[in-house]
Formats: C-alpha cells, structure tokens, sequence
C-alpha cells in the first residue's frame, strides 16, 4: 500500500518538474503565475498523501494553510506583481 | 489488510493524480493562457478533490473528513477566482486568445 | 545573587524603545532614565562580581543548561556594559545637538532604533548560549541597518545595503556553525560545551564558521569593506555608536568564545591565523586611513586598525607566559578604544556642523569653542595612538609586556610598529588645527551639549589610563574565562 | 535514509553562496540570502531528525529562524525600493562587494 | 522512500538553480515560492509539522506576497535584465572571478559535509520528554519556545518589532491604497474567505499548546488576512487615534511577555519561570497576545512603509 502511494507522489513531483519547464518557456508572466498555482496545488495533494501514508492527521491542517495561502499569492500577482509592460509594448509573448 | 475503504482510498487517489497529470499535460501544451486556465482549473481541482476523498474515506473520522472537505473548497474557490482574475487582466492587458492559422 | 539584574540591563532598554516608539515618552528622556537605571544595575552588578568570584550567572526560565538558557558575567562583561552605556548616553546626549541641525527628519525613529541597538548590545554581553547570541546579533544588525540608513540619501542607503547583505551573510556563517556544535554534542551553553569539547573535524569546522562570521562583524581584513562606507556615511552619532562599541561587541563574542569555548584549539595555528588577520587589519587600515580625504573616513579606517591590534591578544594567549597581563591589555584597549573613538567620531561630527565639509585640506584651525573640539580630538588621538598616560596607553603597554614575557618577539615588533602607524594617520588629523582660524562669520556655532560631550569621552578616555590600577583589580588576578560547567 | 539530506543541505548551501557573491542583482542576491537560510534549516532539521528520539530542540530554533529570516527579509525589500527609487538602480555600483 | 527524497532532492536543487539564474527575475522569484513550497513537503518529510505550517503561512504566503509587491514597485523592465550583463559577461576576469566564488562554494560545502560524517546528533529528545509534563503544554515546541527557551522567543519577537521600526523609519506610505481593482469578484471572495481565514488562525492559536501550531503560524495567517483585505481595495481612511492605537498593538505581544516575566520575577518565581499550576493558563496569554500582535506586525512589514494619513 505504501509503495503505491510513494508512486503516486513521485508522479505528483513528476507534475511540478512539468509545470518548471512552462516556467521557462511560459512568454507572459500570467504563464508562470499559472506554473505556482500548479505548484501550490500539486503540493497540497503531496502532502495530503504524505499525510495518509504517515499515518499523522496533524498533516491535513498543514494542507489546510496551504489551500488558504494559495489564495493570497494568486491575488497578490494579479493586484501587484504583474509587470504591466510600458505602453508600447504587447506582453503577449512575442518577444 | 487491505480494507474496503483503503481500496477506496487507494482507487480514488490514483484516479485523482491522472487528473492531476491531465491538467499539468494541458497546462504544458495548450497554445495560450486562456486554455491553459481551463487545464489548470478544471484538472487539477478535481484531482485534488478526489484525493481529498480518498484521504476522508481512509481517515475514519469525520471531523477530518469535514476538514478535508473545507481544504477542497478553499483550493477551488482560490483556483475559480484567481482563473478568472487572471483571464479579465490578460484580456485587459491585450493577449490575443490563440487562433488556428488556415 | 539578585535575579533582577540582568533583567534591568538587558530590558530596560527595550522597555524604553517600546515606549519611545508608542510615543509615551520623548526619545531623550527615555535614554537618560535607561541610562540612569543601569547605572544602578551596573553598580550592584559590579559589587557582586568584585565580591562573589569572577563568574556569575543567572538562568531566565528556570531550567537547568542543557534545556535551559543562561546569563554569564564577569568583569571584563562589566565594564563592556559600562562602556556600553556610557557611550549610548553620550550619543544621544550628542544626537539632541547634531540631529536637529543636520537631520531633522530623522529625529522621529532615531531614538526607537538607538534603544534597541543597546538592548540588542547589553543582551549580547550578559547571554551565554550560542543561539541567543545569534538572535541578538540579527537584533543588532537590523538596527544598525536602520540607523545607518536614516539619512536616506544614496550613498547611506546603498551603505546601508551593502552592510544588510554582508552581516546577515555573516550570522548564517554563525548560524552553521552553531548547527554543527549542536549536532555534535546537543548542547548550545558555552561552558557545557566547553567541558565535552575536544579535537574533531566537526568541531574545529564549527569554529572556522563561527570566527569567520564572526571577523564579518567585526570588518577585520580579509572582510572589512563595507565598514568604511557604513561608519563614513551614517550620521555621527551613529558612525560613533557602530565604531565604539557594536564593532567592540563582536570582538567581545569572539574573545569569550577563543578564550573559552575553543580555548583547547587555540594552540599554535589558529593563533597565528587570528594573529596575521590582525595584524593584516593594522596595516591595512593604516595605510588606507593615510590615503583619506575626509576626517570621518581616517576614524573610521582606523577602527579596522584598532581591532586588528586588538587580535594580537590571541597569539600572545597562544605564546603562554603572562595571560593576565594580556587579558588586562585587551579589556583596557577595548574599553580606551571605544571611548576615544567615540569622542573623535564626536569631534569630526562638530566639524561637520560648524564648516560643513570635513575634508581635511580645506579644515580651517579651531578657535573659541571649536578650540575645545580639537583639544577632545588630541586626546582622544593620544588615546587611540597609545601615548601615556592615556589609557590607550595601559592597554598596549600590558600587551606588549605580555608579549615580551611570552617571547612572542615577531607580535611585539608588530604592536610597535601598528602604534607608529596609528600615529602617523591621527596626526594627518591632528596638524589641521594649527593652521590660521577661518573668519568669524564662515562658521557655524556648535551647540555646547556636542562639544561637552566629546571633551567627556575624550577626558574618559584618558582618566582610564589614570585609573588603570583600581580597574586592573576590580578585572582580578585570575585568569578565568569560563564559569565552572552547569553553574 | 535522513543523511541524504544533509548532502541536499550542502549542495544548496554551495549553490546559494556562489549565488550571493556573483549576482550583481540586489534582489537576487536577497533570495539567495534566503535560499542560504533554508539549506541551514534544513540541516537543523534533518540533525533534529537524526537524534534518536526525534529532537524538537532545533525545531523551536528553526521556528524561531524562519520569524527572523522573514522580518529581514521585509526590511530588506523595503530597503531595495528605497534605494531604486533613489539611485535608479538595483545593483551596487561603486566598490566591488562581497 | 528512497526514491522520494531523491526526487524531492533533485526538484529542490533545479529549483534552487532556477530561481538564482534564470534570467526574467520574474520566473525566478515564482521559482523561489516554488522553493518555499517544496521546502514545506521536505518538513513533512522530516516530521517537523510546526515548521512545515510556519513555513506554509510565512514563507510562501507572506514572503511571495512581499516578493511581487517589490516586483510591482520595479518597472518592467528591470525584471527583463540579463542575470550577469553583457559587458559584465565578457569584461575582463569575470569568468575567473565566477570561477573563484565557485572553488570557494565547493570548498565550503566540501569542509561542511565531511565534518558530518562522525556527527553524532545526541539530540536532547530524552531529556525534553522527561521534563515535558512540568512545562505546562503538551506540544515539545511550544513547550521549548515558550517556556524552556523562552528568552529566545521574546528576543524574537523584539527582532520582529525592531523590523517593523527600520520599515517605518525608512519612509512613508500612502494610505489608504488606491488602486484601480481587476475585477469586482476580488472584494466579494475576500469577503467570503476572511471568516476562514479568522476561523483557521486562531483555530491554530488555541491548538498551538497541544498541537502543532502557536502563535506564529496563527500569526502569519491573521497577517494574510489583513493583506488579503488591502489588495482587495478594503482600505478605509484611518484617523490619527487608530495610528495611536496600531503602535500599541504592535507592541502589545512584547510587553505582554516581559511584564508576564518580570511580574513573575517580582512575584519571586524568578523571571519566566512559570508556577506549574499556571503555566497553561500563563503561556495561552502570553501566545494569544503574541499572536494578534505577530499578524500585526508582519502585516506592517508587509505594507512597507509608516502609513501616512495625511497624504490622500
């Protein structure tokens, strides 16, 4: 049963190198903030599985803070971090 | 010994990371942003959701199993709003959404 | 002995920041009142040591070492405190008079961040566990970084930056260390350690670590860059703060941990590695304080020198023969050093205020009451530079005897030749003040409270050397660095 | 199977460093700071981990190092802004730093 | 398991490598969250469950929080430099100055994994459990940071406290934010997640003497809260009798911990020592208080600045 589990997460750890390299290759800053979103809740479901596998429940409010805060840094992209381009410039990737 | 309800668990969690993969594939390939937000939304959140599940059915209890739950809401309002916030600002910033060339 | 003592020391400081920074109490009269409760503190800490042996200690929490926290103190932490608190209520003494003419929009968070700084200083003398002393090193770096950046023009913050990266840079290097000393022996107290300590590559490691964060904080030569921009572009009382007694703190950490903890390293090599840092620091910080321009530069280069000649202690610890003497050379040195470079630091900060430049070609001669400033800046120079009876003097007079007695001949010539070079650049400042006076109406009165208080620190500076017999007993006849284990 | 990750501290440590001295970028450079950090409480927790009874010591150290770690860390962000908005530049231009 | 860490391994280092060398500062300060983010699954890993919630709240939510809002405040194209440029690059010896910062990281690193290699990590566990039930909790952190290290945790807090003055010291903010907001579904989703958020922290704040959690996480999350409101526009006109009252609830979580000391002190225990029957009761006060005012004052770090009232 474990080993199943320990499959499953590393095919989950498999999914955050996948979204690094839309990282790299993302063109608009959007793209990469979509990679952290993946990022936060491919960790969710990490350590959900963690959780089951080590037998420790104190391990869900952990998954819990981190649904919470996946929240606040989507927001905080979108209010604040995205670099708006200057005027004459399209940030739609062809660069 | 494997219980029914860790078969459940372990079933669910398997179908829940090939949605998982499903997403991330989507999020890799599809041509622009506003597909990829579909991928990303839709995907992983169920994923996560029957994870979730899997882990509430093996927990036993059902205060974690309402824990669990409220863990699958946040995650999918947070994913609703932030896809549609970053849609709104993307088409406001001008990204053209992707069009097949004849 | 009395619990409340270390607790007035270390939290009254705190107290009144807290209380400054609610805006219940004016900046100034939170100072004097801290100074004046650990005057009392002080005092009553002082007879304890001078009465019950050379070590005390407290335990905060009430849980025995390995658990627990503890506070140590002995007579060389004493009088760092007393030095500590002197040259803080003289800064600020200092800072009435020089903030409002020279910058008056910083008056507002100056003296929340003066009180921490000196909160962050009197914790970092009394702690006794490794970890401690690495929060209290981040508290003192964060409020020297404040205080450096308040001037907020580009160069003081740019100073500023570059100070931020180098000692959080260097508290990590502490940090790894302290993370290597627990994983060994899973203990955190100094004296604990001390006692199971022996040769082993994860210890000697951990003391590279441990020293080379620490010679970060102390800008000793091989990483001494950022200390001359730092103390050059703060304002003057913070320039005089920073090089007193924070630069002197870390010296302090330093000296506790060589002379106690790794005391059984200290053996030959790295004596001589500390030894050739130091000597690297008097040289180097001579040579480029001859090379300055501006008066706050010379005085801030010549801290670097001043510590590098303070280092020689190891080695001669190392050579064996007198260590008393050597330890009683170190602790004056520091203390004389302290109050005279505050007092200069003082004096370039006068400078400023009266010509507004204090570019050393263009200083006119002193007369009237900047007259008394340069009278401060020649004794506090004839403190610096070791010239009897200055208590500069004392200090590197016991150290070249401690020298001489442990046939460390090669150190002896060095410390000669470091207080040749000492007075070579002080007198490059000095030999302004003979020149004509510049007309009446050019300068600029300086308030009285600025020239009383640098003539202060520079008379204190040197009645150290006329007290050094009373001080040399109150500091014992023993050599003890550490507290017995568990105490 | 704790032991790999005193290596995985070492690597990050090395990786970190050479980071923190060569990058001109202020903001990287803090990262870097940051990243230096985690790799050595990493180390506290995997030596917490190694201990035969697991060994919450280093746990309340590491707590009390990620409080510190991110009230620095925010002055020195402020501090950044400040000096952009200043000297209009995001690297330290006049001597060579560390 | 093997496998896990070895991949967690492998994840941890690109990442690490990204975030310090891709060029678009951008990709690499979402590189760093990522960081944060594993970094959490590693503490999993190692079963430190308090560190992996300090570091989920603080340092990807708070600290990613910071990073894009310094990234806001820098033009776009400071975020599209090159990491090294161009004339740096071919400029004389800097392939031998890069060089020589990598010889010393390897040596560093060499010097630091062989002296692991006869470590033998004592640890005080036994000993912490023996002297577990006098200290009043049951959770061992809390234990040690409030009550057997506990001068650690006020210096701590005084760290904090001291931030939040260096941040107002270096200039003003104008306050209340006005910013044109993205969309209107951003202030009615906060609205519906700030009770969570509430409910979550001091959920963490009552647990934090039995469980795994205390004032720091319930702090970092009280903070995200307050930050959530502010980026979704729900900043009000403060008056100067609310600037009054802010200073003291920034202080408040330290003087409420020294004065518990020294009035324990006074009250002859000794300072911080905790009479048995009222260490629970003692130590609950000392983490609500240092709670609110942790979620206060890195709410102040974040905002950056002394909110300036007059201005708008």
């Amino acid at each position: 049963m474990t080993t199943l589990y320990f499959i499953l997460v590393g095919v989950l750890m498999g999914n955050i190198a996948v979204g690094l390299i839309r990282i790299l290759r993302g063109p608009t800053a959007a793209d990469r903030m979509l990679a952290a979103e993946l990022f936060g809740t491919v960790t969710v479901a990490i350590i959900l599985l963690l959780a089951i596998v080590m037998e420790k429940p104190v391990y869900y409010d952990v998954a819990l803070v981190f649904a919470l805060l996946s929240a606040l840094a989507v927001v905080a992209f979108v209010t604040r971090g995205w670099p708006n381009p200057e005027p004459g410039e399209q940030d739609d990737g062809r660069r | 010994m494997m219980g029914a309800a860790d078969i459940a668990g372990a079933v669910l969690a398997v179908a829940g990371v090939l949605f998982f993969l499903a997403g991330t594939l989507g999020l890799l390939r599809f041509p622009d942003i506003y597909t990829r937000i579909h991928a990303l939304t839709k995907a992983d959140n169920l994923g996560l959701g029957l994870i979730c599940l899997g882990a509430a059915v093996q927990s036993g209890s059902l205060m974690t199993a309402l824990k669990l739950l409220l863990v699958w809401i946040l995650v999918l309002l947070a994913a609703a709003t932030g896809a549609s916030l970053i849609a709104q600002t993307a088409h406001r910033r001008g990204i053209r959404p992707w069009a097949r060339q004849e | 002995m009395a619990d409340w003592i270390p607790v007035v020391i270390i939290f009254m400081p705190l107290l009144a920041a807290v209380l400054v920074f609610t805006q219940t109490v004016r900046g100034v009269a939170a100072t004097l009142a801290t100074g004046g409760f650990l005057l009392i503190g002080l005092v009553a800490l002082g007879s304890e040591v001078s009465g019950q042996g050379p070590w005390l200690t407290w335990q905060p929490g009430g849980w025995p070492v390995p658990l627990g926290l503890r506070w140590q103190a002995d007579s060389f932490s004493v009088v760092m405190l007393a030095m500590v608190s002197l040259v803080a209520v003289s800064g600020g003494l200092f800072a009435t008079g020089f903030l409002p003419t020279a910058l008056p929009s910083a008056e507002r968070h100056f003296w929340t961040l003066w009180l921490f700084t000196w909160a962050a200083m009197n914790s970092l003398l009394l702690a006794a566990d490794l970890f401690n002393i690495y929060v209290g090193l981040e508290l003192m770096a964060l409020a020297a970084v404040g205080l450096i950046s308040l001037s907020r023009e580009t160069e003081a913050l740019q100073a500023a930056m570059r100070y931020f990266l180098v000692t959080l840079f260097g508290s990590m290097l502490y940090l790894m260390g302290v993370a290597l000393l627990y994983g060994q022996y899973g203990m955190l107290d100094q004296a604990a350690l001390a006692a199971v300590i022996e040769h082993g590559l994860a210890n000697v490691v951990a003391a590279v670590l441990i020293t080379l964060g620490l010679l970060i904080k102390t800008a000793l030569f091989p990483v001494h860059f950022w200390l001359p921009s730092a103390h050059g572009k703060a304002p003057v009382p913070v320039s005089a703060l920073l090089s007193a007694v924070v630069v002197a703190v870390c010296f302090f950490i330093m000296y506790r941990l060589w002379s106690g903890l790794f005391f059984v390293f200290l053996a030959d090599q790295p004596a001589m590695v500390l030894g050739v840092v130091g000597l690297a620091s008097i040289f180097w910080g001579g040579l480029q304080a001859l090379r300055q321009q501006s008066l706050k530069m010379i005085v801030a280069y010549s801290t670097i020198a001043q510590f590098g000649y303070v280092m020689l202690v190891f080695p001669v610890f190392a050579a064996g023969g007198a260590t008393v003497l050597a330890w009683h050379g170190a602790v004056m040195l520091v203390l004389a050093h302290g109050l005279a470079k505050a007092s200069l630091f003082f004096a370039a900060g006068c400078l400023h205020i009266a010509y507004d430049h204090d570019r050393i070609r263009e200083l006119p001669g002193g007369v009237g009451r900047l007259g008394w400033v340069w009278l401060a800046f020649a004794l506090a120079a004839a403190s610096i530079v070791g010239l009897p009876p200055s208590g500069g003097f004392v200090g590197k007079w016991r150290l070249l005897q401690a020298a001489v007695l442990g046939e460390a001949w090669f150190w002896a010539v060095v410390m000669v030749l470091g207080a040749l070079l000492t007075g070579a650049y002080m007198y490059r400042g000095l030999e302004t003040a003979w020149r004509p006076a510049a007309p009446a109406e050019a300068v600029r009165t300086v308030p009285g409270i600025m020239v009383a208080v640098t003539l202060f620190c520079a008379v204190g500076a040197v009645a150290i050397g006329f007290l050094a017999v009373p001080l040399e007993s109150f500091l014992g006849r023993t050599f003890e660095p550490l507290p017995i284990a568990g105490g | 199977m704790t032991a790999f990750y005193l290596i995985l501290a070492g690597v990050i440590l090395a990786m970190a460093f050479h980071a923190l001295m060569t990058r001109p970028n202020l903001l990287r450079k803090l990262m870097a700071l940051n990243i230096f950090t985690s790799a050595v409480f990493l180390f506290l927790v995997t030596l917490a981990r190694m201990a035969e009874p697991l060994d919450p010591i280093p746990h309340a150290m590491v707590l009390t190092g990620i409080v510190v770690t991110v009230s620095t860390t925010a002055v020195g962000l402020a501090l950044l802004v400040r000096l952009y908005r200043r000297s209009g530049s995001l690297t330290l231009q006049s001597t060579d730093d560390d | 398991m093997a496998v896990f860490d070895l991949i967690l391994g492998l994840l941890l280092v690109v990442l690490v490598w990204k975030s310090l060398s891709v060029s678009d500062l951008f990709g690499a300060v979402i590189s760093f969250m990522a960081f944060g983010l594993l970094m959490a699954v590693a503490w999993v890993r190692l079963e430190a469950p308090d560190i992996a919630l300090a570091e989920a709240a603080i340092g990807s939510g708070l600290t990613g929080a910071l990073l894009f809002s310094t990234l806001g405040r820098l033009p776009h194209s400071e975020a599209r430099q090159p990491v090294v440029s161009r004339t740096v690059r071919n400029g004389p010896g800097y392939w031998m100055t890069t060089g020589f910062w990598w010889v010393l990281a390897i040596l560093l690193s060499i010097a630091f994994l062989f002296s692991l290699l006869d470590l033998q990590t004592p640890g005080l566990g036994g000993l912490l459990q023996e002297r577990l039930p006098e200290s009043g909790v049951l959770n061992p952190v809390t234990a040690v940071l409030l009550n057997f290290r506990s001068l650690d945790t006020v210096m701590e807090i005084a760290v904090l406290l001291l931030a939040v003055v260096v941040a107002w010291s270096m200039g003003t903010v104008v306050w209340p934010v006005k910013r044109t907001l993205p969309s209107p579904l951003l202030p009615g989703f906060v609205r519906l997640l700030t009770p969570f958020f509430l409910l979550v922290s001091f959920s963490l704040l009552w647990r934090g003497s039995h469980a795994p959690g205390g004032a720091f996480p319930s702090g970092a999350v009280l903070a995200a809260a307050g930050i959530l409101l502010l980026l979704a526009g729900k900043t009000t006109r403060i008056c100067p009798r609310f600037m009054f009252w802010l200073r003291w609830i920034l202080a408040v979580g330290l003087l409420v911990f020294v004065f518990a000391g020294v009035s324990l002190m006074v009250a002859g225990y000794g300072f911080l020592v905790y009479p048995e029957q009222w260490a629970g009761a003692l130590i609950l006060l000392i983490e609500v208080s240092a709670g609110v005012s942790i979620g206060a004052m890195l709410m102040a770090l974040y905002i950056g600045g002394e909110p300036d009232i007059h201005s708008a």
